[in-house]
């Protein structure tokens, strides 16, 4: 692999030179937003594992790319995430329980129970857009926005972030030269997490890594330490300057490792050998920065503790609030498909609604069709 | 009011939005100093700048990936794609993403936006630069289908497309650019987008018809009411999604006897849906069994195409089977 | 005979020609050592080498370009989309090539290959782990669709597929994958590729129906029997296209009351073709109107998917009223 | 750009140390291949001013590209071309009669009549496969056919040609993707020639000419002067080379200008500056390798005017053929759907049989549909 950026080592030491550029508390504020990462993982799997909730989607391993990233951004640039980010809704203080409510579908489910559990969309505090399903399709979108900020002379940048998968998508090629063409205020970063599944990455590409993909678009790249919060941050914070300068699009190669399943669904045993796992744990992310930042005086072992109990229980909590919210209601099936319902649409939601109260259900609420 | 053809038109209708909504972007294949190439978007660089309408590189999943996201912040793309066979390697955006976004995220991410697309036969251009595929579309939940068939709603309904909060594909019929003329008033009007227009009045058969087989239609039906004193009630649909279903199932009942005329396919067309809703809601009025006269099951040939497009021979076929059974 | 479920009887059918045919290969996104996201692959990379059932890059273009390009010299490829929601990154490659192929070469190229998809609904997959698209492929004219509804079809469809000279697209019920079990003969047999299958007979009422809503329909179809004494003809269509045209317009005839089934939107849906068949060709043997039990034409949701999928009760309903009509 | 691969100086002069591979026949082959392609677009454009066909598309300035490239394959090598690659099936032996069919769109058309002007097909002498108006879809059908052949243990390479345009496709992103992790026997023969219709190279990329795109999928690159036959030629020996080593394939840029329109239906000078085609008519490609054949001593003046008054009066002889053959009979529209033709298409094709008969149409022909 070509230069790879790297701040951070494994004991928590930091390079010669380098000076962390956040303040304590914000310094404080990543580490917490990882263990609230690892929190929302565990409670989502035993959730799964229980059949409380369908699917879910491991973060283990690559929350300093999330968090390093996020870190980078200001409030009114653009997420435009996968739906292995939740580390970037969480550092931007998108509530915990927000999330949760999408993993249910609920009725306060932001995606009205519409969409797949840890497919988000908030506009608030931060635009962390819409996740959708299929692969790469997104990044033509980060450009769009980016190009509509930089018509309007906004100084907005958009991140949009995707894995080592993504880069053979046909967003990937058409995002990538556009942004490019248009130097649009776009960071890409391609969250190399060593899979796409179970494929590996000399079956998804012959090239030296993905970062040198952005050759092709002529297009400026860096490869950093996915499992460095620092590096990721820097490199970011690099490529959002040059965004903001009218420059044009970076793309950015976080090297990390999915140290799950690819989700709740799949077993990566079968396909992912177990030296690998054990190498890779060895890098691990939360441990390095805990180090640093124990090094640094900021944290003690007791308080780690106590942040750990006290991140699990935030996100118990909100798994059980979201638990105890009610299922959408009928009209969610037919509403919003269009800014308003037309005819065909709403004949079929009221006999939707028609047939659920002949059948005495409950969520069919009273009265008539709503909508 | 100005005599205008279908294509002066459209760019009438670009220029009006341009003009009253900076937001208003056009962008595609060659719409920038070339003006398209059926020069729909002529001028349009030269009056408004190039950072309105502009050229792209040519990956159509591009144009309407980035109209997707230029629509969700601010802008009101419209996008042209510069034959609607060429439409499908944005199949995926349009579907997937154009028409789900407002649905998937509740409400918070919207795409109005506007897909223009010439469409249709009649020019020579075999398999790839004559497809219709309306069908595809008005499938899609999500999507608004429409498609004019003269001058003065090309405008009218352009300009409702790109007002309107969701995305719509409008399909242009290009064997009717140049082909028809007619009265378009100055400035900015709208023409909505669901409601059926009543070309012909007739009280024995009914036909239902957009786009270039509009005027195909009309003939038909003249030569009908001429040969044979048949008199046809001709209905323009242009919005194919949503469907003025009231007024198609209305027109269905008032002959009994019904022909559907399109030029695509007949499997799983977009006439294979009238069919069914007056199967479904007044098959009790049917005095004939539905007529479709449409493209074969079969792509798009070239040298023979004369043939493959329902003419006005066919379509006086299926009348007169309609009104003779 | 063994006893297999469909899923078990896909795996089986793959297995089968593999043996029998050096030129099938297996290929798509974790179809290799993981044997696929519902494992209709597992094993065959182990049993055959990684020369005949591999792991390709995330691309659907790539996957169905490719293919196309082993089908025009001398393998059978069969491709595997992991889910039919993805499959429209490959639709240009679908529509515009592999459809197209043999038509525009006047036959010198041809596209011998298989698509197969697990598609529909029931797994809480929400927008896009659900859909079903038959209608897109079905009004493409140049491509096969088919779709099993039993572990015995799954099987003698697939190499019957597999064998044609012609691109088909395999659509899987995914609901059924482990939910349907069955008698599967050993070793090489085919189910015809147009020929419906007459799941129960009826006099009073016909349903159409395939894949997932072919157990759905059974239930309705036994509940109005002892309900209401109504007898139903219940028709798995099997083959889409080429629809078998004549066995759905005799078995319409047979009772004059139809109904329609299936999950995906109705706007535009399979059903619409259906129902426009018996429109033009035996509408004056109809006793009711032809009623759709469909999806509703909005995306896919996903808590509530149980509302959306046609469910035994929403085909029941449907049945008494065309009876009661 | 990055160095490009020039063997053959404007007047004629070969590099030092040059030794042209072909033999003499082989050489005034190539030399009137060129001029064929020349002859056919000049007749080509007359019988579509004059309204006999509907379509063309110049060929004028990229001759040696094709030529270059075709002279290096064998007949048993198979060619995805674009539909401005007369040249390669011209050096193949493809009669230029059976282009003019396509022309025509007549009974005779291999294509039967279906496809636009200049989308040729054909099986014989060599696979020139069957060109498709949708850009870039055929660059993974080349990687397909070369993993058949692979897999069979064959040497027979595959070139794929397209041009600049072409590589913002999604085939081109797929293809090149897929060839490289697979290793597959294929040439890419980007032509870069300065356009694609009237988007020129710094709207279509912001990368430094296309070869290096490449770089993206690992995948080894050659950016040649595509006004050079020899240059051409001898980067896709190179390429094809490696391919039948097993080595994988090869990007090749080839560096020409398209000095007609794009079509028949454009009109170039609305956005192509003259001074840039004025430049360009200084490389043309074919003087260059007549002053080559010049001074070698294979041709005089007068051989070369007998010889274009030959290639001439070949093409016309070709197009007067092909204007005298019957159109395609009504069958055509019905027959290749399928393999065999299914009951509604059948019925579909009585129906118009029956039509035209009534109509007393004289291609109808006689008696029962045949299919
Ligand atoms: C177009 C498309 N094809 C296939 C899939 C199925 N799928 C879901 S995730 C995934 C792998 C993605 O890998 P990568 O981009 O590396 O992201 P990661 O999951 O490793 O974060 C695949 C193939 C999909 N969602 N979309
Ligand atoms: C998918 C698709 N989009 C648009 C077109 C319309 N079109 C035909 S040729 C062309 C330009 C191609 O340029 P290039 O690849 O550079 O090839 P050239 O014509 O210059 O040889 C375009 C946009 C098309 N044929 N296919
Ligand atoms: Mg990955
Ligand atoms: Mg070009």
């Amino acid at each position: 692999m070509t230069d790879m950026l790297t701040v951070l080592a494994p004991d928590g030491a930091t390079k010669k030179g380098f000076e962390a550029d956040l303040p304590d508390a914000e310094l404080l504020h990543c580490y917490r937003t990882m263990l609230l990462v690892r929190s929302f993982d565990e409670i989502c799997l035993k959730l799964q594992r229980a059949g409380r909730i369908g699917f879910s989607i491991p973060n283990l391993g690559i929350e300093a790319t999330q968090v390093g990233a996020a870190s980078a951004l200001r409030e009114s640039d653009w997420i435009f995430p996968s739906y292995r980010d939740f580390g970037m809704a969480l550092y931007h203080g998108i509530p915990a329980v927000e999330m949760m409510h999408n993993m249910f579908g609920n009725a306060e489910d932001s995606a009205k129970g519409r969409q797949m559990p840890v497919h988000f969309s908030f506009v608030e505090p931060i635009h962390f857009y819409s996740i959708s399903s299929p692969i790469g399709t997104h990044l033509p979108h980060a450009v769009g926005a980016a190009h509509a900020s930089k018509l309007r002379g906004e100084d907005t940048v958009h991140l949009v972030s995707f894995g080592d998968g993504g880069t053979s998508s046909l967003g990937f090629h058409s995002g990538m030269n556009f942004a490019a063409v248009w130097k649009s205020p776009v960071v890409f970063l391609c969250q190399n997490n060593g899979y796409a599944i179970s494929c590996p990455s000399d079956h998804q590409t012959a090239s030296d890594g993905y970062a040198v993909k952005a050759e092709a678009y002529g297009m400026p790249h860096a490869t950093v330490d996915g499992n460095d919060l620092f590096a990721v941050r820097q490199a970011v914070l690099e490529a959002a300057e040059r965004a903001r300068r009218g420059e044009g699009p970076t793309l950015i190669e976080a090297v990390t490792f999915r140290m799950g399943g690819h989700s709740t669904s799949d077993d990566p045993t079968k396909y992912v050998p177990a030296e690998l796992v054990e190498e890779w744990k060895q890098k691990d992310p939360v441990d390095r920065f805990r180090r640093f930042l124990e090094r640094k005086g900021l944290l003690t072992p007791e308080q780690d503790e106590a942040m750990r109990a006290d991140t699990l229980a935030e996100i118990d909590r909100a798994a059980k609030a979201a638990e105890a919210t009610a299922a959408p209601g009928l009209e969610t099936i037919f509403s919003d498909v269009f800014a308003e319902v037309p005819n065909h649409i709403r004949k079929q939601g009221e006999f939707l609604f028609d047939l659920s109260q002949r059948r005495g259900e409950a969520d069919a609420g009273d009265g008539e069709f709503p909508l | 009011m100005a005599n205008l053809t279908l294509i002066q038109a459209v760019n009438d209708g670009l220029r009006t939005v341009m003009k009253a909504d900076d937001s208003v972007v056009v962008f595609g294949e060659d719409v920038g100093p070339k003006g398209g190439v059926f020069l729909a978007t002529e001028g349009l660089t030269a009056d408004f700048g190039e950072s309105r309408c502009f050229d792209t590189p040519l990956s159509e999943d591009g144009i309407i990936g980035t109209a997707v996201g230029m629509a969700m912040n601010g802008l009101r793309p419209v996008a042209e794609i510069q034959f609607q066979d060429f439409i499908f390697p944005a199949f995926d955006q349009i579907v997937s993403e154009a028409a789900k976004l407002r649905y998937r995220s509740g409400g918070q991410y919207t795409a109005p936006m506007v897909i223009r697309t010439p469409y249709g036969g009649g020019i020579r251009g075999g398999l790839y630069h004559s497809q219709s595929g309306e069908a595809y579309f008005a499938h899609t939940a999500g999507l608004k289908v429409v498609i004019p068939s003269t001058p003065h709603d090309a405008k009218g309904l352009l300009i409702a497309s790109i007002q309107d909060p969701d995305p719509v594909l409008f399909m242009e019929p290009k064997a009717l650019y140049r082909a028809v003329k007619g009265e378009v008033p100055e400035g900015e009007y709208t023409v909505d987008l669901s409601t059926l227009r009543t070309v012909r009045q007739g009280g024995d058969v009914t036909i239902y018809c957009y786009g270039a087989m509009v005027p195909v239609v009309e003939r038909a039906a003249a030569q009908a009411a001429e040969q044979r004193g048949i008199e046809c009630l001709v209905v323009d649909l242009r919005t194919l999604m949503p469907l003025d279903e009231e007024g198609v199932l209305e027109a269905a009942k008032q002959t009994g006897r019904v022909v559907v005329v399109h030029e695509a396919p007949r499997f799983c067309g977009y006439g294979a849906e009238i069919s069914a809703l007056i199967a479904e809601h007044c098959i009790e009025y049917m005095e004939a069994p539905v007529r479709r006269v449409t493209g074969f099951d079969t792509p798009f040939p070239n040298t023979l195409e004369h043939h493959y497009l329902p003419d006005d021979r066919r379509v006086l076929d299926a009348i007169e089977a309609v009104y003779d059974f």
